[in-house]
């Protein structure tokens, strides 16, 4: 098990360097000069080559993209054009917002996504299961931003009852916290749907109702935990769908968090804030990836104790 | 003897690496399938090789056509050393050796016609300078082999086993070998169709004069079909001799249990039999000397330290301390 | 046993997509929306009725009347003709990149899985990098590195999506190269291209074909966030999300104008997906294999 | 002799996309107390689908349409789930082909036996632990406490089927139906599963249904023999005059088709043409499409199953009363 978890994160440290050189690449080499990009002709000659030799511009890219990496791995993610602050500091202060928008998110897909899979399952072609499962596919199926929008005119608008924007308190958590749910918790059910039909199928599960055993123990007791442990794997995918959602989901509740800082990144053409930002979010979703895979680990006994 | 055989096996070899996947730079334990084997098959014979499952007996079949590769160790077909052979010289060799498989249902592309899937080494080999002649040909070879031509552009979907294996058959004939692989041919099939394809088989033998390895764990099926027979226990030899003489008196006590488990299909020879106890040993770690040691009711002290060389006595050989004579 | 065995079969494939089509209501709804949405986009000119990007500055925010079906925008142009034209490019973006990124993940899941080695650890480790991108921001970085345009915005799915296509293909690769028909043509001196594209690559077909219907959902929202976003189609385009970036500001006063386009966004996406769930349910073993 | 289950008339349904089929076929058959009987035949003979009929474990697509199923009196086909939970694994349990993939691959192999004790007798977690650990023992599993707490893959194929009829045997029920339970071990490994069957059979008196494709098996162990072909009972008879002086001519040709271990035969018995498609049955005689000896009769009319001496049944025209043949 041990070994298991060492390999799982030695694999990670390539993916991860791949993922900053490919990021790097596209910022640093593919556009040319972020300089000259973001001051256009607005400032003297002299003060641009100074900010070049600032940047280490004049250097060749791998030169630039070992001394990023280096300075990355002290915390320093370098100094953002716009708001004249360090990107990390920038990063640290969005970051608490972000969370609390993916956790409650979370909370609210998989508190849709399975029940809603395991009951299409077990009423698998019945009534419930179409109209549960409707219901969590419209949730994948319609735009985030366009879902926001509707909520807000509903809510906020017309019923008054929730604020459109902001993220002081609890209450303003709700809508883009649903929104964000919803919107994820169809992959969900159709995950645990799928999985739940297929180990149905197993003969364990046969083994267990000749035992004599109820329905429901056999669902709850065999059926739930083999038909979870691909979900499991899942999450990852999905932290990697709400942080991207999230990006959407703020711009539209005005929520100050990494999605809606990312965004600005690019309006602004805040090339080091939109880098620093955009690696973060990348190691955050490897992390998830990383708790994934040791959780599969420990609850799957064939990999636990190989 | 040995200028007659037309399959040499010298000192068989083959390890596999067992790697957890996407993990490169782990240490890869390996498992011995095969361990030092060595046999001959003459023209026209038909060799079986039989043991229980993880004996290596699937492997040993796919070494001695080259679909795999021996660890170390050398397979001669007709006198050729088929690791000394370039890419292009071994695929003219393909056309001496083929094999047949033991599940109907997997051997077949299912997005292929019978008539396609039997042309396909026609083709390969451009055997025939038209698509048409080869057609005609694996046309021929399936009403060889009991397929009618009226049912030839079926998908292999659409046969029963017993005649998808007919297909499969046709197909290892396809190139005119000398020598066929049957790696468990009839296991996965009804009993009713077992003595079809059994029997097509031993029509074929005589009409080609082909030389069989056949693969099986049906002690019955070897020695309805076999001349030689080969008992293999976890990579190892245990005995080879003539057919008539192990079952009649084997000398290896694995050989002899094995034959005692087989079922009778004859109530009035019921007995109470001596079961084999214990377990396969594990081929990760198998036991120190004699591998069948922790498994046999005869063993003394020298059979966990030492392992038997295998005898050889005549044209049979046993590999144990003490064989029954 | 015997019938999933023979489920895996090709010329079975379409008739158990024509049966499903006919048992699942979802599924042929699916499919019946999708076709409309198809000839819409094709003929838009003939069942517009407005030109989409003729601006009337008169008939600004004008309300849902018989003139105009779905009211007019902040510009005055027509709604309904704006989101008829707006198919075009949804489909397009939908269909082409997915079939272009379908394409690159099968080539490198057919190469990954049938040499294996060194050249297989390169291109899964390629894809898990492209699978750890949040696939919008990844998008988003494109777009910024290569500037805004609907080309750019093809290119940037294109490169993100074929990461599950050649993680699903190696797979199944892996286990088809196991099969015996595969030994049998080696046996036979069959060529490795041979046996990638007589043996392998038809036997992947039906999987690929969900895969589709399940990117092309993915794709029409992902070119509606962007537009919305400001990184994607550029104004006047009549894109779905552009236009509901463009009058979100009239939410409260003019509500329909904004929620119009997403409607069609609704449909178009949950359709593919109706069809995407039935295409899965009936080519199932398919999947397992 | 008193008789523990009773099937009268059993008739089952399954919808498949080629229609519906008949895989159970008006099928009586009786099992006496400490009994072991066994049903044999070839694959899509309907064995299976009769044993899952008997417990009402059918697949979603089938349906019981005809039929009782006696068992202590009581007809197990009229029992609503609930009355049918009781009997599962208390009364009447089963042991299946495949032990791997018949035990549940995340949870302990002795929690998934003691997960039924505490179910059927309301035991105690610890008790449950303790009289599993016992049944280990008894069924020969070697290190009973520690295998208790062991995962199914950790356990080779021969121990999980010790499992499963460990988990079989727990409450000593009146009746076991065993489903090919050696199929997928190796001959010495099935030796050993026999035996034991064989032997817990004796100590509890439990009944067995054994149902098998494997003759050998049948003539080994059981005491009174069903054939079975496509859905229906052909032949029945104590094993000792089944094996002697089988009547049907479908029995026939599957004990000459067997290759014998004692003798070299020239050429093997076969039975012609394909196991029969359940969907597309013959009008006449189910199995005359293949019988040696079929007249035009037996395409027309459908022989009924007839009594021959006191203890046997055989379903031909040769042996109806009134059919000119």
């Amino acid at each position: 098990m041990l070994k298991y978890i060492v390999s799982r994160i030695l694999v990670m440290v390539p993916i991860l360097l791949g993922i900053v050189l490919a990021i790097f690449f596209l910022l640093n080499v593919l556009p040319g000069d972020p300089v000259s990009l973001m001051m256009k002709d607005k400032i003297k000659p002299d003060v641009i080559d100074n900010l070049r030799e600032r940047m280490r511009l004049n250097d060749p890219w791998y030169v630039r993209f070992a001394v990023y990496v280096a300075n990355a791995l002290k915390g320093d993610l370098g100094y953002s054009y716009r708001y004249h602050r360090e990107v990390k500091d920038l990063i640290m202060g969005a970051f608490p917002n972000t969370v609390k928008l993916a956790f409650a998110a979370l909370a609210i897909s998989w508190g849709i996504g399975i029940p809603t899979g395991i009951i299409a399952a077990v009423r698998k072609g019945k009534l419930s299961d179409s109209v549960l499962m409707t219901f969590s596919l419209a949730g994948v199926s319609m735009p985030i931003f366009w879902i926001g929008l509707l909520m807000q005119y509903i809510f906020a608008y017309k019923l008054g009852a929730l604020p459109t924007s902001g993220f002081s308190t609890l209450k303003h958590l709700i809508l883009p916290a649903f929104v964000l749910g919803w919107s994820s918790s169809g992959g969900i059910a159709r995950m645990v749907r799928a999985n739940m039909l297929e180990v149905m199928k197993h003969d364990y599960i046969r083994t267990a109702r000749s035992k004599g055993l109820g329905e429901t123990r056999v669902v709850f007791g065999h059926a739930l935990r083999n038909s979870m442990l691909p979900v499991v794997t899942m999450m990852a995918s999905q932290v990697s769908w709400l942080l991207s959602g999230a990006v959407v989901t703020e711009s539209i509740f005005a929520i100050p968090g990494l999605g809606r800082i990312s965004v600005d990144a690019i309006t602004n053409r805040d090339m080091p804030l939109l880098q620093g930002t955009v690696i973060f979010t990348t190691v955050l979703i490897m992390l998830s990836n990383l708790i994934a895979d040791i959780a599969y680990g420990f609850l799957d006994p064939r990999i636990r104790y190989q | 003897m040995s200028n007659l055989a037309f399959v040499k096996a010298d000192s068989l070899v083959k390890e596999f690496s067992i790697k957890p996947e996407g993990i490169s730079f782990m240490r890869a334990a390996s498992v011995q399938a095969v361990s030092g084997v060595s046999f001959e098959i003459n023209r026209g014979e038909t060799f079986a090789l039989v043991g229980e499952s993880g004996c290596g007996k699937s492997t040993i079949g796919r070494l001695s056509i080259g679909l795999l590769k021996p660890t170390s160790g050398s397979v001669y077909i007709d006198g050729i050393e088929l690791g000394s052979l370039s890419g292009s010289d071994m695929k003219r060799m393909r056309s001496k050796m083929q094999i047949i498989f033991q599940d109907p249902y997997s051997s077949l592309n299912p997005r292929m016609r019978a008539l396609e899937i039997v042309a396909e080494p026609l083709l390969a080999h451009k055997v025939y300078s038209s698509r048409a002649q080869a057609m005609q040909e694996s046309m021929h070879l399936l009403e060889m082999c009991g397929i009618s031509s009226s049912l030839a552009s079926r998908y292999a979907h659409q046969f029963s086993g017993g005649q998808r294996q007919r297909i499969g058959i046709a197909r290892a004939l396809a190139l005119r070998p000398q020598y066929i692989v049957c790696d468990e041919p009839v296991s996965a099939l009804d009993v009713s169709i077992q003595s079809q394809i059994i029997n097509l088989l031993v029509e074929l033998q005589e009409m080609l004069q082909l030389s069989y390895m056949f693969i099986s764990h049906d002690l019955s099926v070897v020695r309805y079909i076999s001349d030689r027979v080969c008992v293999m226990f976890l990579g190892k030899v245990c005995e080879i001799g003539n057919t008539n003489e192990i079952f009649g008196s084997p000398r290896h006590p694995y050989t002899k249990l094995l034959l005692e488990a087989v079922p009778k299909a004859d109530p009035t020879q019921r007995k109470d039999k001596d079961v084999l106890l214990g377990d396969m040993p594990s081929p990760i770690n198998p036991p120190s000397g004699c591998r069948f040691h922790t498994r046999c009711p005869y063993k003394k002290g020298i059979c966990s330290e030492l392992e038997p060389a295998l005898e050889i006595k005549g044209d049979r050989s046993v590999a144990c301390h003490f064989p029954f004579s | 046993m015997q019938n999933q065995e023979e489920a895996l079969h090709a010329d079975t494939a379409l008739l158990r997509i024509a049966a499903m089509l006919r048992t699942d209501k979802k599924a042929a709804f699916g499919a019946v929306v999708i076709a409309i949405f198809i000839l819409v986009a094709l003929l838009a000119n003939a069942v517009s009725p407005y030109d989409p990007y003729k601006i009337d500055l008169a008939n600004r925010l004008g309300p849902m009347s018989a003139k105009h079906l779905a009211g007019t925008d902040s510009f005055g142009r027509d709604v309904l003709s704006r989101i008829f034209y707006g198919a075009r490019i949804s489909l397009v973006i939908g269909l082409l990149p997915s079939i272009i990124a379908i394409l690159i993940g099968t080539a490198l899941g057919l190469v990954s899985g049938y040499y294996g080695g060194f050249i297989d650890f390169i291109i899964m480790r390629l894809a898990d990098i492209v699978l750890a991108f949040p696939s919008l921001l990844l998008a988003l970085v494109i777009m910024y590195s290569l500037g805004v345009s609907l080309l750019n915005l093809f290119i940037a799915l294109a490169v993100i999506n074929w990461g599950v296509t050649a993680r699903t293909v190696r797979a199944q690769t892996l286990s088809l190269r196991e099969k015996e028909f595969v030994e049998a043509a080696r046996a036979c001196g069959v060529s490795d291209l041979a046996i990638m594209f007589r043996h392998i690559l038809p036997n992947c077909i039906p999987t690929l074909l969900v895969i589709l219907t399940l990117d092309i959902p993915e794709a029409i929202l992902s070119e509606a966030t962007l537009s919305f976003l400001g990184v994607g189609a550029e104004p006047p385009t009549a894109s779905w999300g552009l236009m509901v970036s463009e009058n979100k500001q009239f939410l409260f006063s003019q509500p329909w104008v904004a929620i119009a386009p997403g409607i069609a966004v609704l449909l178009l996406v949950i359709s593919f997906n109706f069809l995407g769930d039935g295409l899965r349910d009936a080519l199932d073993p398919f999947m397992s294999e | 002799m008193q008789s523990v289950l009773e099937i009268k008339g059993l008739t089952t349904h399954i919808k498949t996309k080629a229609g519906t089929i008949v895989p159970v076929n008006g099928v009586s058959l009786s099992v006496l107390k400490g009994e072991i009987v066994g049903i044999v035949g070839e694959s899509g003979c309907g064995k299976s689908m009769m044993a899952m009929s008997v417990l009402q474990l059918l697949p979603a697509a089938g349906k019981i349409v005809d039929g009782q199923a006696l068992f202590e009196g009581a007809d197990l086909l009229g029992m609503n789930k609930r009355q049918m939970r009781s009997i599962r694994g208390d009364k009447i349990s089963m042991v299946f082909q495949e032990p791997m993939s018949s035990l549940n691959p995340t949870m302990k192999v002795g929690k998934q036996v003691s997960e039924s004790l505490i179910l059927h007798t309301k035991a105690s977690r610890a008790e449950a632990k303790e009289r599993t650990v016992q049944i280990f023992q008894e069924v020969g599993i070697p290190d009973a406490q520690r295998r208790y707490n062991s995962y199914p893959h950790q356990l080779s194929g021969g121990l999980r089927q010790r499992v499963m009829i460990g988990l079989a045997l727990a409450l000593k029920p009146a009746l076991m139906i065993a489903d090919e339970p050696t199929t997928a071990l190796d001959v010495t490994i099935e030796a050993q599963i026999l035996k034991l069957m064989k032997g817990m059979q004796a100590a509890s008196n439990t009944s067995i249904i054994l149902i098998t494709h494997n003759l050998g098996i049948i003539a080994e162990l059981c005491s009174y023999v069903y054939v079975m072909y496509a859905g229906q009972i052909m032949e029945q008879a104590p094993v000792f005059e089944l094996f002697a002086e089988p009547k049907h001519p479908y029995t026939q040709g599957l004990l000459k088709s067997l290759p014998m271990l004692g003798e070299h035969r020239e050429k093997l018995h076969a039975i012609p043409g394909s196991v029969p498609n359940l969907a597309s049955l013959p009008p006449g005689c189910s199995f005359c499409p293949r019988c040696d000896i079929a007249t035009s009769a037996c395409y027309t009319l459908k022989p009924g199953l007839e009594k021959i001496s006191e203890a046997r049944k055989a379903r031909c025209l040769l042996y109806s009363k009134g059919v000119a043949l």
